[in-house]
């Protein structure tokens, strides 16, 4: 099996997809000629012809805006943002028309692309380079959302996002791009050519959407993470010995509530952790969900360990990010409740 | 102490308000004819000076002079002034329903009629508009039902759009007519988009944008020009300048430009300025552009210069913002009248046949509507289900939606 | 106490507002010479002069974008977006900009502006003029949000939000600007002239941001609502005969979390209500926050009701809003677990 | 079957890229001394063709020619000519500390000194400029501390902006330079707002929006141009083009439009380009149009014609896209040997002197860094507190906050 990092992962996905479908294109800022200032399409342009891949004016409005009147003729867009930080300039586009086109066209007119971009901290990126966007697009009726911790999943989710009917957010941790991270910023990167995530198969294949996976099964207590944070919890948990069941949630919405429940039912006890801020991210929804169906088994209340509630700062980076030692003192507070 | 003059803000206003007396003497407006047709294949700085004039078709005597004239057949003049004549029926009927409580909300099209009715004639089945609210002339035009459409603005249970928008925001993809969206401009950049892919396919289809003259403001109609502008795209894009934007006179979104179509040369993008209440300018410069972009010349900008006589909206009062007489003071005339002067100029239409159409038209409409009401309207008869508000937000109901 | 409409106490506390500091200008779209669609600006064009309140081009970005240079300056731009559903265009300059403008440059600049919109259902708006979209800014470090359910909160709150150093996101529920509204659509509604709320002092008081005000004592179970929700909830506990203690929030961010928490602990059972979207609305967050703070007194899940996860449908209009019916089936439900 | 000739997409690409050879011998460049200068409050109708040429006043051989020449004394030049290697030399250092690991990331300069150096000798105190990630020249020229800059360069413990914000993204209120944000485009707006808030007070001060070619394609862009035109603002529009946006060639953002001034024609702003590599030129330019904004004229739009001759950032490499040989062949020449030439043809200025400035602006620099370097680097030394991190996200921390 071939061994790929997560950019590979990404622009294989691509790849196997445009060379499936005609329908499928490709386009953003930077990422024709250059191949994207991460490299996730490199290639693409010089075999599929600049009519499928091609570099776009600096306006994501633009972007995401032609990306839906090419999918409400019949293309399947698949565009890159940037990052993360800049995708509110096509908030817009995203929310009131990608999301609700079928529904309110009642079908007949649809919204296949998916809008791929980098997310999250831990590169020193600052403010404008570092943001978890994702509650703001679980909130959002009729879009997906998407967050891969690995290269195989990484393919797999892309190739079925590319090939889902409707609208999806592909969020790539790219503290991920290059290997796993598991939040000790002071120690080398294992490369994910030494991971076994990091065999990915040549050709297509899909990892469903909606579907979670367990990372390390456990009795203790249920971590519910995803992208960088499930290599955090993992740290945390090897580190406090605690026998931690860490669930990596892999798609957002819809989310895979059976697979938490039947975790929290067994452990009695919950951790949920994100990078993004506290205060109405996604992890909100998630203490909410778990206490509302898992009431009677909570034995301690759920916890969350997120970025803090300021925007991302640059000096101060890793005493925002959400690291080992804060998950592993949740961890134990969980077993202490 | 600075003694230079010191700075102020310039906030434009127009030029009557309620209680004044409305000049339109001011206005200049070239005569018909005078407006030379390049060739579609004219490079756009030789024609720069379009966008600050208006290409007119039909003189004051009712004749179709000049250049621009002769695109049409004498049925087809009379089968557009039909359309027209239908879309200002199917209007009354519907502000009257909306006022009857048959409906929450009602726009229409009073003075604009002969901007979406002659340009969906310079179209082909296949090719797609991005509309706003006020394009219904591209659906009566093109044959789509008007029963569907009342069924849509009544949110019965034959509604196309199962209740689930809010009245005219039609969608109708066999008609080449995009979903409406609530939120202005938005559609305007998707139509370069859905452009861009036909030419992505190497199709021959096209597409068309329209926005509104306050909307010109949105950003989507920069992205729209600049996406446009680069990839060449086979778009005919669409201000319809009907002169106010709620309250709001056209003075705010334009500001110093003279003109919107202006703003089309920025981006290297032909422009052209059109008397939005003839019908036969709007068809020749529709079909000039249509042609433009089918031969893959590229995007095309272009401003109708009308009047929305009527309020914004059924929630919209404009005696408060502009002179009552101000519709009548509006130096373009009436597109209905212009086109039947024309007609009965050319021999093929008289007094008594209008009036005889005017009555078929109402009758079609009425008929139409009847049967709409068989449906139900908003708060009587039969509703859209409940079934229908959950279904279809993705194209497979997701877990948390089945619970 | 003259009497005044929730649209008569807004103007009011602009009004207010600008004679008092110079520095207070209004604008938006049809704001000027109209005096805006809902009428909240009316006669402070003519007041204040054209400088001070003004139309502008139909660009939220521009509106809010301008008014962030402006705070820059020195001013305290209170600006109007026609509909909270046509927010999304102003989203970038409200949270990459408004947002973190103190904090990114270590508080040279501020940016102390109100951005009101009118928020809500219930007016057979359709999708495009009945959303709520609180749960997009309350994920915003910097941003305060507001939401007043009467006319007397809505200008103290509003005084109190142009006052404030900050940016403010204020949320006017449209249903309430003529009369309270419980959710009985079918009920012809009662006039603030005849609500006690209604009493507007003329001059200048303030309602200070992230208090909370309890709306009806009781001791069976705790609602959380804000805006409209505060009268559907009234509804329902009078209609079930429950003794619900109703907290009327009135700030969202920053929460009054003490008034919130010593409610729970005293009733030990929470129903959180809001018109906006389950999935990540604030309801998210305040179950959240509720069974973290609280767990040990929760004697029921934390229940949530809300308006669907679909966008807001026009005829399936009150299918869609959380009237008292369902409301009253939470409260049923919450005292049975 | 359609026999019609099928649509295809238009995407431009640059004449050369790596492994072809530039030739730059295409380029139309107007000779300096040869546009004409209108007086500052002529009708911008009348001075379309500005935004089409290029005003220049150092000619080949370093004299200054032209209406556009004589703003500035000898000695104001030779301050200039300092300012410009200063900010160079400051480049040079903070590129080698980047790659040292002080810090985490820089953009430099290179080829586009002139710009953001001369425009601020346009400016009066009190003014502001509303900057991208490439003016420091702003600061350079207006006397602001190296130190600090290097300070927040470092994150150190005297970041004046406590470590929040990524290296070069300055803020210094006192010395007109708004806070830059790492989203593009949003300050060209907000710059406008500060021009009408000026003008509401009646106040003297004026304001510097700044955007680079690549970012007009944004939003923000449109919105300051519509609010500018509209309300009139005392604000100058600076478009910086220097002819890359990171891999992506201006002909993407710019389209068919010819120049990037040219976006101006649309809104009835007069739009100028100038010689951004022309110290001389673009003072001349930059007086004219913040006279016309101080007089409560209006806005202007400036195209600053460049080339960016390092990389984008330190995480760019350009051999990837573009020739090595691009930026010798680039037909304006670098601005410090431009200037530098003019002093020395001036007689105030030789080649021994110029040596000794350089040595003398690289002392200035490298002690400015010691003393910031004694402050701390980004990974070593004096740090800003973790307390940093959570105050000043509102005027008064909220309890989740302090929690
Ligand atoms: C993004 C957005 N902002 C504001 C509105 C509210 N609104 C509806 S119509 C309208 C005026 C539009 O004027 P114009 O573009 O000239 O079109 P017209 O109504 O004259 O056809 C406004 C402000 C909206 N629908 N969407
Ligand atoms: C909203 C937004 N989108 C994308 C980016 C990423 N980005 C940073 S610089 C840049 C290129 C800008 O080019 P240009 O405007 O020409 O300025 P230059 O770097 O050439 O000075 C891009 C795409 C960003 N910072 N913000
Ligand atoms: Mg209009
Ligand atoms: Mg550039």
């Amino acid at each position: 099996m071939p061994r790929m990092t997560m950019i590979e992962a990404i622009r294989s996905a691509m790849d196997v997809a445009m060379g499936r479908d005609e329908a499928v294109v490709v386009f953003g800022e930077d990422v024709g000629y250059f191949g994207g200032v991460f490299r996730c399409t490199a290639g693409l342009q010089q075999k599929y012809g600049r009519s499928r891949c091609f570099d776009t004016p600096i306006s994501e409005l633009g972007i995401v805006g032609v990306a839906i009147g090419m999918a409400a003729y019949g293309l399947k867009p698949c565009i890159e943002i940037q990052f993360a930080d800049y995708v509110y300039p096509a908030y817009d586009q995203i929310v009131s028309e990608a999301a609700r086109l079928r529904y309110r066209s009642a079908g007949q007119f649809t919204c296949p692309i998916v809008i791929r971009m980098p997310t999250g901290g831990g590169i020193f990126g600052g403010q404008t380079h570092s943001q978890s966007p994702e509650a703001l697009f679980t909130h959002v009726s009729g879009l997906k959302v998407v967050v891969p911790s690995n290269p195989r999943d990484a393919k797999g989710l892309l190739i079925a996002a590319i090939e889902d009917p409707d609208p999806v957010i592909f969020l790539e941790p790219k503290r991920l791009y290059n290997g796993p991270f598991d939040g000790h910023h002071d120690r080398p990167v294992t490369p994910w050519s030494k991971h076994p995530a990091g065999e990915v198969a040549d050709g297509h294949y899909t990892v469903p959407l909606g579907k979670a996976e367990i990372r390390r099964a456990g009795s203790a207590v249920t971590v519910l993470a995803y992208g960088t944070m499930v290599y955090v919890a993992q740290a945390a948990a090897e580190e406090r010995g605690i026998d931690a069941e860490i669930i990596d949630l892999r798609t957002l919405l819809p989310l895979d509530l059976d697979a938490i429940t039947a975790s929290v039912k067994k452990t009695g006890r919950c951790v949920v952790l994100h990078e993004a801020t506290l205060t109405s991210g996604f992890g909100a929804e998630l203490a909410a969900l778990v206490q509302e169906h898992c009431f009677w088994h909570l034995e301690a209340p759920v916890q969350r360990v997120t970025g803090w509630d300021t925007p991302y700062p640059h000096a101060q980076e890793w005493d925002y990010f959400p690291g080992p030692r804060r998950v592993g003192e949740a961890l134990a507070a969980a077993m202490e409740a | 102490m600075d003694e230079r003059p010191r700075l102020s803000l310039n906030v434009p206003e127009p030029e009557v308000r309620p209680g004044d007396t409305p000049d339109s003497s001011r206005v200049v407006i070239p005569r018909a004819g005078t407006v030379p047709r390049p060739p579609v294949d004219v490079d756009p700085k030789e024609i720069r000076d379009l966008a600050y004039s208006i290409i007119r078709v039909l003189d004051r005597e009712g004749e179709a002079v000049g250049p621009w004239a002769g695109t049409l057949t004498d049925e087809e003049v009379a089968a557009g002034l039909r359309h027209m004549m239908t879309l200002r029926a199917f209007d009354a009927r519907m502000v009257t329903a909306q006022r009857q409580g048959k409906t929450s909300f009602y726009m229409q099209h009073m003075g604009e009629e002969a901007v979406s009715c002659a340009f969906r004639m310079a179209l082909e089945d296949g090719d797609m508009n991005f509309p706003t609210y006020r394009q219904a002339g591209l659906l009566i035009a093109g044959g789509y039902p008007m029963v569907d459409m009342m069924n849509q603005i009544f949110s019965n249970e034959a509604d196309p759009l199962k209740g689930r928008q809010l009245p005219i925001m039609y969608s109708a993809k066999d008609h080449g007519f995009f979903s409406i969206s609530g939120n202005l401009g938005t559609q305007f950049v998707q139509a370069v988009g859905w452009a861009m892919a036909s030419a992505i396919r190497n199709d021959h289809r096209i597409s068309v944008g329209w926005i509104g003259d306050g909307s010109t403001a949105e950003s989507d109609f920069h992205a729209a020009l600049v996406f446009a502008s680069t990839y060449r795209a086979p778009v005919v894009l669409n201000i319809v300048n009907n002169q106010w934007a709620i309250s709001t006179f056209q003075g705010i979104a334009r500001g110093g430009s003279g003109t919107f179509a202006a703003r089309g040369l920025g981006f290297g993008v032909p422009a052209l300025r059109v008397d939005g209440n003839d019908y036969l300018a709007v068809h020749a410069v529709a079909k000039w552009a249509v042609e433009r972009a089918r031969r893959n010349l590229g995007p095309t900008l272009i401003e109708h210069v009308t009047y929305r006589v009527g309020a914004h909206s059924t929630s919209d009062d404009p005696s408060a913002y502009r002179p009552k007489t101000e519709s009548d003071a509006w130096p373009l005339g009436d597109p209905v009248i212009r086109l039947t002067n024309h007609l009965i100029r050319c021999g093929i239409w008289s007094e008594e046949r209008h009036k005889q159409a005017e009555a078929e038209v109402m009758d079609t409409v009425i008929a139409a509507q009847k049967e709409a009401e068989r449906h139900g309207t908003l708060h009587a008869g039969g509703k859209p289900s409940v079934r229908d508000m959950f279904e279809g937000v993705y194209a497979e109901m997701p877990p948390h939606l089945r619970r």
